[in-house]
C-alpha cells in the first residue's frame, strides 16, 4: 500500500476516519471532540464528516460516558471513547477496570463490550495530565492494552482495535502526538494486538520499552553501537497480553534486559516484563535486569523538574553499561 | 376501576411467583435479596415491555423480571442452588441476569454503574433508530452515587429513550433513606437535569404499572426520558439471614398493612375479577410449580473446577494474531 | 444603594486587580485560564470571609482569591512566570494555592474532586464546633461530574457549614451548558439534595456578595448548607492560546455589554463612590502594581532540578521504622 | 504486655478503640458502621462507646466519603475510612489514587493527609467482593500500603497506621477475618509500617508472600519440611513501601525465591517483588523466581469454581519444588 508521511495523532484519526466509513456502528464520544476537533487535535476532521450524530460531544461526566459506551457496546455499537487525558482514567474505574472487562466471560460469551478507550499520557509539549497509569489496566483480566510508539503502528493498532470484540485501552503518547512523522500505509493497514516488534535488532542487550521510550531506546542504541555495544530495541506495543514468546526470544539471543517506561518504576509495567523474564528465560540470563523508570513522586509540572523526573536516554544507557558489566 | 383485568390479573400472578419465589431461595441461601414487600415495583414496572426492549431490574426483586422475559423457574432456582445451569454458571451471584432475554447483567458488586449502562442501551435505540426502549430500576441508596447523577443527566441532556425508577425501599441496608439525603423526596432530583420526574405509589402495582407505560411511551415517541420514584418498604433484612436489628419493629408492622399483594387482591375482588378463593388457587398453584422447580432443580448438574473459564475471557482471542507471526 | 461603599470600592479594586492580572499572566503563560468577565464571582464570594475559614476557589478566577486573603501580586506572578518562589514550587500548575492561607489546593488535574474535599473541610469545622465556614466555588461543567452529586447531597444530609458556588460561566471549554443538561437551571439542583438554592446574577459582584454572606451567615449559625448558582460569562478562550473558534462572536458581545466592573463602576458613581478619574486611578494603580510585581517576579530564582522533592513524599518517612529493625 | 486471643478484626476493632480514646481527632466513616456495626462486623462496638459524632454512616458515596476524608484529614483530622469491600475502592480512584497521595509532596509539607482507608478483600466465607486491588496502590508515589496476616499484627499495623501522617491503605483479608484467633497484645503495640517479617526461618528458599497466603505458605514449608526443604517464609505486610532490604537479605541467605499472593498474578505485587530481586540480588539467585497467583479472570462467585482460581498451598509446594530444582 501507498504510504505518506503524517504525525502519529493524523494516524490515529486516519484509522478512525476509515473504520468510521467501513461500519456505520463505530461511533466515537468524548469532550470537546466536536467541532473543537478533540484536545490536541485528537478527533481533527471527524465532526465535519460524520456530524453530530457520531461524533459526539458529552458533558464532563467520564463515568457515564464509559457506562453509555459498555451498555451500547452491549448493543452491538462499537464505541471508541475519547478520555481526553489519562488522568481522568480514575474518574472511570469501575466502568474500565471492573464493568467492561468482565462481560464476555460473565454472559458465558453471550455478550460482549467491543469497545475502544483511547487516551493521551506521557510527557510532551502540553505538559498536564501526563500520568501513565497503563499498569493497573494490564493488571485486569479481559482488557486488551495497547501502547504504540509509530504513526504507522499507530495506525494499524487503531484499527486493530476498533475490529477487536472485547474492550481495548489506547494510550496516545503526547509527545509522539504533533512530534513524530512516519510513512503510514493508507487504507487496510492492521497491526495485530498482542504482538511486539524488534524496532532495532542487536546481538548483546535487549531494551524492552514502550511508547516515547522506544525513541530514547532507540537513540540509546545507536550512542551504544559506538562503544560496540548492540542493542535489540523491542517495541512492546501491546501491554495487556504482553507478547511473552517475543520477549523471551529476544532475551535468549542476548542474555540481557533492560526494561524502559515513563511510568513510575515501583509496580510498573517492567516489573511484569522483568519477573516473566526471570520466571521464564532464567537460564538465559547473564546479567541482572534493570528497569529504567520514573522515580516514585507525582509527575511534576514545570519543565525543569519534569525533566529531572522523566526518564531519558543517558538513563539507558546507564543501565545498559550496568548489565554489559556482567559476562 | 380496573382499565385492563388480563393484566392486573398476570401481574398479580407474578407478585405472588416472587413473594413465593423470595421465600423459597431465602431458605436455600443465606445470600438471597429478598424482596418481600417491594414486589408491585419491580413487576408494574417491567411488565408489559416488548421482548426487544432493554430491561435493567434493579438487584433486590430482580428474578421476577427475568421470569416475565420467559426465563423458567427453575432457572432461576439453579441460580439460588449455585447449579452448573445457572445464568452465569456460578461466575457471579445467581441473580446475574439471563442477557438473551435483554435483560443487562449485574456485571460487577458494585452498585450504580447499570445505570450509565442502560443509558447505553438506550443510546444505541436512539442510534439504531428504533421504537425500543430501556427501563432501568435502582435502590434509593444507589440514587447518592454519582453514576446516578451523570447517567441520568446524560440521559436528559440526550433525549434517550430510558425510564429511570427508584425503587424507594427505604433503607440502603442499615441507613434510612432520610439519613442519606435530605431530598423530600428523590423525584426532586429530576429538575436539576431537565427530565420529567413522577413520584408513585410503589405498593400501587397498578399505579407503578401506569406510571411506568406512560413513560415508555413518551420514551418511544422520542420524548426523552423519564424518573420515576417508587415509594415501598423493604420487609426483611437486607439478605436472607439479616435480622435487621438496627430498624424499629413498628415501621415494619405499619408498612405490613400496605402489603402490594393483598391491596391487589382487594382491588381485584372489589372489581369480581378475583374472588378470595380464585386468590387462594394462584398462591398454591405457584406453591406447587416453585416448589416442583425446585426439586427439579435440584437435580441439575453441579458446577466444575473446571467451569472457570479461562478461555472465555477474550471475545476475540490474541493467540491467533500472535501465531500469523 | 450601596449598603457597604467600603466593600464595594475593596471589591472593585479586587476585580480591576484580577483583570489586569490576568491579561499579563496571559502574556506570560498560554497556559493560563483567563477569567476575564467573571471576576465578579471569585471576588464577591471570597470577599469578607474570616482568615480561618476555609477557601476553595474555582481554578478560573482563583489568583485574586489568593490576594485577597494575603499573598502578594509578586507570589502570584512567580507562578506564571514558573518561579522557583511559585506555590508548589513547580510541582503543579501556578495556580495550586497557598495552603497557609486556608485555601484548597488543586492538587490534581481532575475537576470535581475538591468539591468532596471542601465538605471535608467543613466536616472538621463542625466536629471541632468552630463557627468556621469552607465556601467552594467550581464551573457549571463540573457540576456534571459525579462528584458534585455526592458532595453536596453528604454536605445537605449532615449540614455541614459549607456554601457551594457555581460560577456558571456557560460553557465547559467548547461545550455550552445548554449541550451539557437539559435542566432549565443548575440551580434546581438543590431541592434534589434539600438545601436551599439560590440563583443570582454573577456579572453583578454586590449581589454575589451579599448572596453569598447570608448564606455564610446561616452556615455559621448551624443552618448548613447553601447552593448558589451565579450566571456569567467566559469571555476568552479555555486558555489564553484558545481563540475559541468553536462559539458565536456575537454571544460574547453580547456578553461585554454586561461586563461585571464597568457594571460597578456605573453604580459607584451614580452613588457618588467613585467618580471616572478616580476609577482611572484605581486601573493605572493596579497597572503600576502588577507590572512592578512582574519585573519582581522576573529577578526570583529558577526552579532547579533538585526541586523534584523525592524526599518530601512522605509526612511520616518510613526509613526511621527501618532502621529501628 | 499481657495479651488475650482475639479474632483478626477484634484485634482491628482494639486498635481503632484505643486510637480513639486516645486522639479525640480520630474518626471512622463508611456504610452500615454505626448501630449495624460493621459489614463483617467491622467496627462492632465502636458506635455504642464513640457515638454517631465519631462513627459516621455515610451514604453509598464512596467518592465524597473519601474526599470528605481528604479534606478533614487536611485540617487536621485523623479520619478513618471504612470501605466495606476492596470491589468498591474503584469507585473512589481519583481521591485515593491521585489526591491523598498527592497532598504532602504538592504543598511542599505544609500540609499532610493522616488517613486511613481499610477494606476488606480475598476469599473467605462471606464470597462477596473479594478483588484484591493492592498493585494499583503500590504503583501510587505518596501511599502507604499495609496488607497483615495475623491479629497481633493486623492491631499493630493498624494503630501505626493511624498515627502516620501519610494516607495508609490498609487490606484486611475476609478468610482471616473471623477465621484466625491469636493472642494480641494489649494496649500500645504498634508494629512500624514498612517492616517485613521472617514467620518462618528457613535456608533454602524464600517465600515472600501477603495475608491469607501467608498461613498457606506457612502450611506449605511444613509439608516440605517432610521432604527436607526448609522454607523461609517472609511476611510482606507492608506492600508500600516494600521491604527491600528484608526481601534481599532473605534471598541473599536462600538464594531461590517464590511469591505468592491471592491477586492476579500478571501485574500482581509479585511482579515487584520479583523484579526487585532480579535486579538487586541477581547473583545470589540460583533458580528461576516463580510467581504464584490468580489466574487471569475475574474472581468467581461460586465455591467450586473459587476454589480452582484461587492459588493455595499445592501451588506453593510445587513452585517451590520447581525452584529446587536448580542447584
Ligand atoms: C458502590 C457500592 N457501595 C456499597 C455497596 C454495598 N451494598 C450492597 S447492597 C447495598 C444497599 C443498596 O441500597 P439500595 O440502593 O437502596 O437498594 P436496596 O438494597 O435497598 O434494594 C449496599 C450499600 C455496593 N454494592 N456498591
Ligand atoms: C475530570 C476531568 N475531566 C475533564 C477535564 C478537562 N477540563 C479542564 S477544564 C474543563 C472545563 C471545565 O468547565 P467548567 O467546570 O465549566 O469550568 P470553566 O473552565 O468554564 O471555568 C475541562 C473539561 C478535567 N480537568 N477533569
Ligand atoms: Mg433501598
Ligand atoms: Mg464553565
Amino acid at each position: 500500500m501507498p504510504g505518506k508521511r503524517i504525525t502519529f495523532v493524523e494516524a490515529i484519526v486516519e484509522a478512525i476516519r476509515e473504520e468510521m466509513r467501513r461500519d456505520p456502528n463505530v461511533f466515537v464520544l468524548g469532550q470537546d471532540i466536536g467541532p473543537m476537533g478533540g484536545s490536541l487535535r485528537s478527533t481533527f476532521g471527524l465532526w465535519e464528516e460524520f456530524g453530530p450524530a457520531r461524533i459526539l460531544d458529552t458533558p464532563i461526566s467520564e463515568s457515564a460516558a464509559a457506562g453509555l459506551c459498555v451498555g451500547a457496546a452491549m448493543e452491538g455499537l462499537r464505541p471508541i471513547l475519547d478520555i481526553s487525558f489519562g488522568e481522568f482514567l480514575p474518574s472511570a474505574m469501575p466502568q474500565l477496570a471492573l464493568h467492561a472487562p468482565a462481560v464476555h466471560w460473565l454472559t458465558l460469551g453471550k455478550a460482549r463490550v467491543p469497545l475502544t478507550i483511547r487516551t493521551k499520557v506521557g510527557d510532551g509539549p502540553y505538559q498536564s495530565h501526563p500520568q501513565c497509569f497503563e499498569a493497573w489496566f494490564a493488571h485486569v483480566p479481559g482488557l486488551k492494552v495497547v501502547m504504540p510508539s509509530t504513526p504507522a503502528d499507530a495506525k494499524g493498532l487503531m484499527k486493530a482495535a476498533i475490529r477487536d470484540d472485547d474492550p481495548v485501552l489506547f494510550f496516545e503518547h503526547m509527545y509522539l502526538y504533533h512530534g513524530v512523522r512516519d510513512e503510514v500505509p493508507e487504507g487496510e493497514h492492521l497491526i495485530p494486538i498482542g504482538r511486539a516488534e524488534v524496532k532495532r535488532p542487536g546481538r548483546d542487550v535487549t531494551v524492552a520499552a514502550t511508547a516515547w521510550m522506544v525513541h530514547r531506546a532507540l537513540q540509546a542504541a545507536r550512542q551504544l553501537a559506538a562503544e560496540g555495544i548492540q542493542v535489540e530495541v523491542l517495541d512492546l506495543r501491546t501491554l495487556a497480553p504482553l507478547d511473552v514468546p517475543a520477549i523471551l526470544a529476544s532475551v535468549k539471543k542476548t542474555g540481557r534486559l533492560v526494561v524502559a517506561h515513563e511510568a513510575w518504576k515501583i509496580g510498573g509495567l517492567g516489573a511484569e516484563v522483568a519477573a516473566t523474564v526471570a520466571e521464564q528465560a532464567f537460564g538465559s540470563l547473564k546479567a541482572p535486569i534493570l528497569r529504567v523508570g520514573a522515580p516514585h513522586v507525582p509527575v511534576p509540572s514545570h519543565a525543569t523538574i519534569r525533566r529531572a523526573f522523566l526518564p531519558n536516554a543517558q538513563d539507558i544507557i546507564a543501565a545498559v553499561q550496568g548489565v554489559m558489566k556482567h559476562a | 376501576m380496573i382499565e385492563d383485568p388480563k393484566a392486573a390479573l398476570a401481574m398479580h400472578r407474578w407478585m405472588v411467583t416472587s413473594r413465593v419465589l423470595d421465600e423459597v431461595c431465602c431458605q436455600e441461601s443465606a445470600h438471597w435479596f429478598p424482596a418481600e414487600g417491594e414486589e408491585a415495583v419491580p413487576v408494574g414496572a417491567f411488565y408489559g415491555l416488548r421482548p426487544d426492549d432493554v430491561c435493567a431490574p434493579a438487584y433486590r426483586g430482580a428474578p421476577v423480571v427475568y421470569l416475565m422475559r420467559g426465563a423458567t423457574l427453575e432457572q432461576v432456582l439453579a441460580g439460588a442452588l449455585g447449579k452448573r445451569t445457572s445464568f452465569a454458571r456460578g461466575r457471579h451471584f445467581s441473580f446475574t441476569a439471563p442477557i438473551a432475554l435483554r435483560i443487562l447483567p449485574y456485571i460487577a458488586g458494585d452498585l450504580g454503574p447499570i445505570i450509565s449502562q442502560a443509558t447505553g442501551t438506550a443510546f444505541a435505540q436512539k442510534y439504531r433508530k428504533s421504537d425500543n426502549v430501556t427501563v432501568v430500576s435502582f435502590g434509593d441508596g444507589t440514587s447518592n452515587r454519582g453514576d446516578f447523577h451523570e447517567a441520568v443527566n446524560l440521559g436528559a441532556a440526550w433525549r434517550l429513550p430510558v425510564v429511570y425508577v427508584i425503587q424507594n425501599n427505604h433503607y440502603a441496608i442499615s441507613l434510612r433513606i432520610e439519613k442519606a439525603t435530605a431530598a423530600k423526596a428523590l423525584v426532586d432530583r429530576a429538575a436539576g437535569y431537565g427530565l420529567p420526574g413522577v413520584a408513585v405509589d410503589g405498593n400501587d402495582v397498578l399505579a407503578v404499572h401506569a406510571t411506568v407505560q406512560e413513560a415508555v411511551r413518551q420514551a418511544r415517541a422520542g420524548g426523552g426520558p423519564t424518573l420515576i420514584e417508587a415509594e415501598t418498604f423493604r420487609m426483611r433484612g437486607h439478605f436472607a439471614a439479616d435480622t435487621a436489628p438496627y430498624r424499629p419493629a413498628a415501621e415494619v408492622e405499619e408498612w405490613r398493612g400496605r402489603d402490594p399483594i393483598r391491596r391487589l387482591e382487594e382491588r381485584l375482588a372489589a372489581a369480581g375479577l378475583l374472588s378470595a378463593e380464585a386468590a387462594q388457587a394462584v398462591w398454591s398453584a405457584v406453591r406447587g410449580e416453585v416448589e416442583a422447580a425446585r426439586a427439579a432443580a435440584r437435580q441439575h448438574p453441579d458446577i466444575r473446577p473446571t467451569d472457570l473459564g479461562l478461555e472465555q475471557m477474550f471475545a476475540t482471542p490474541v493467540q491467533e494474531a500472535r501465531d500469523a507471526r
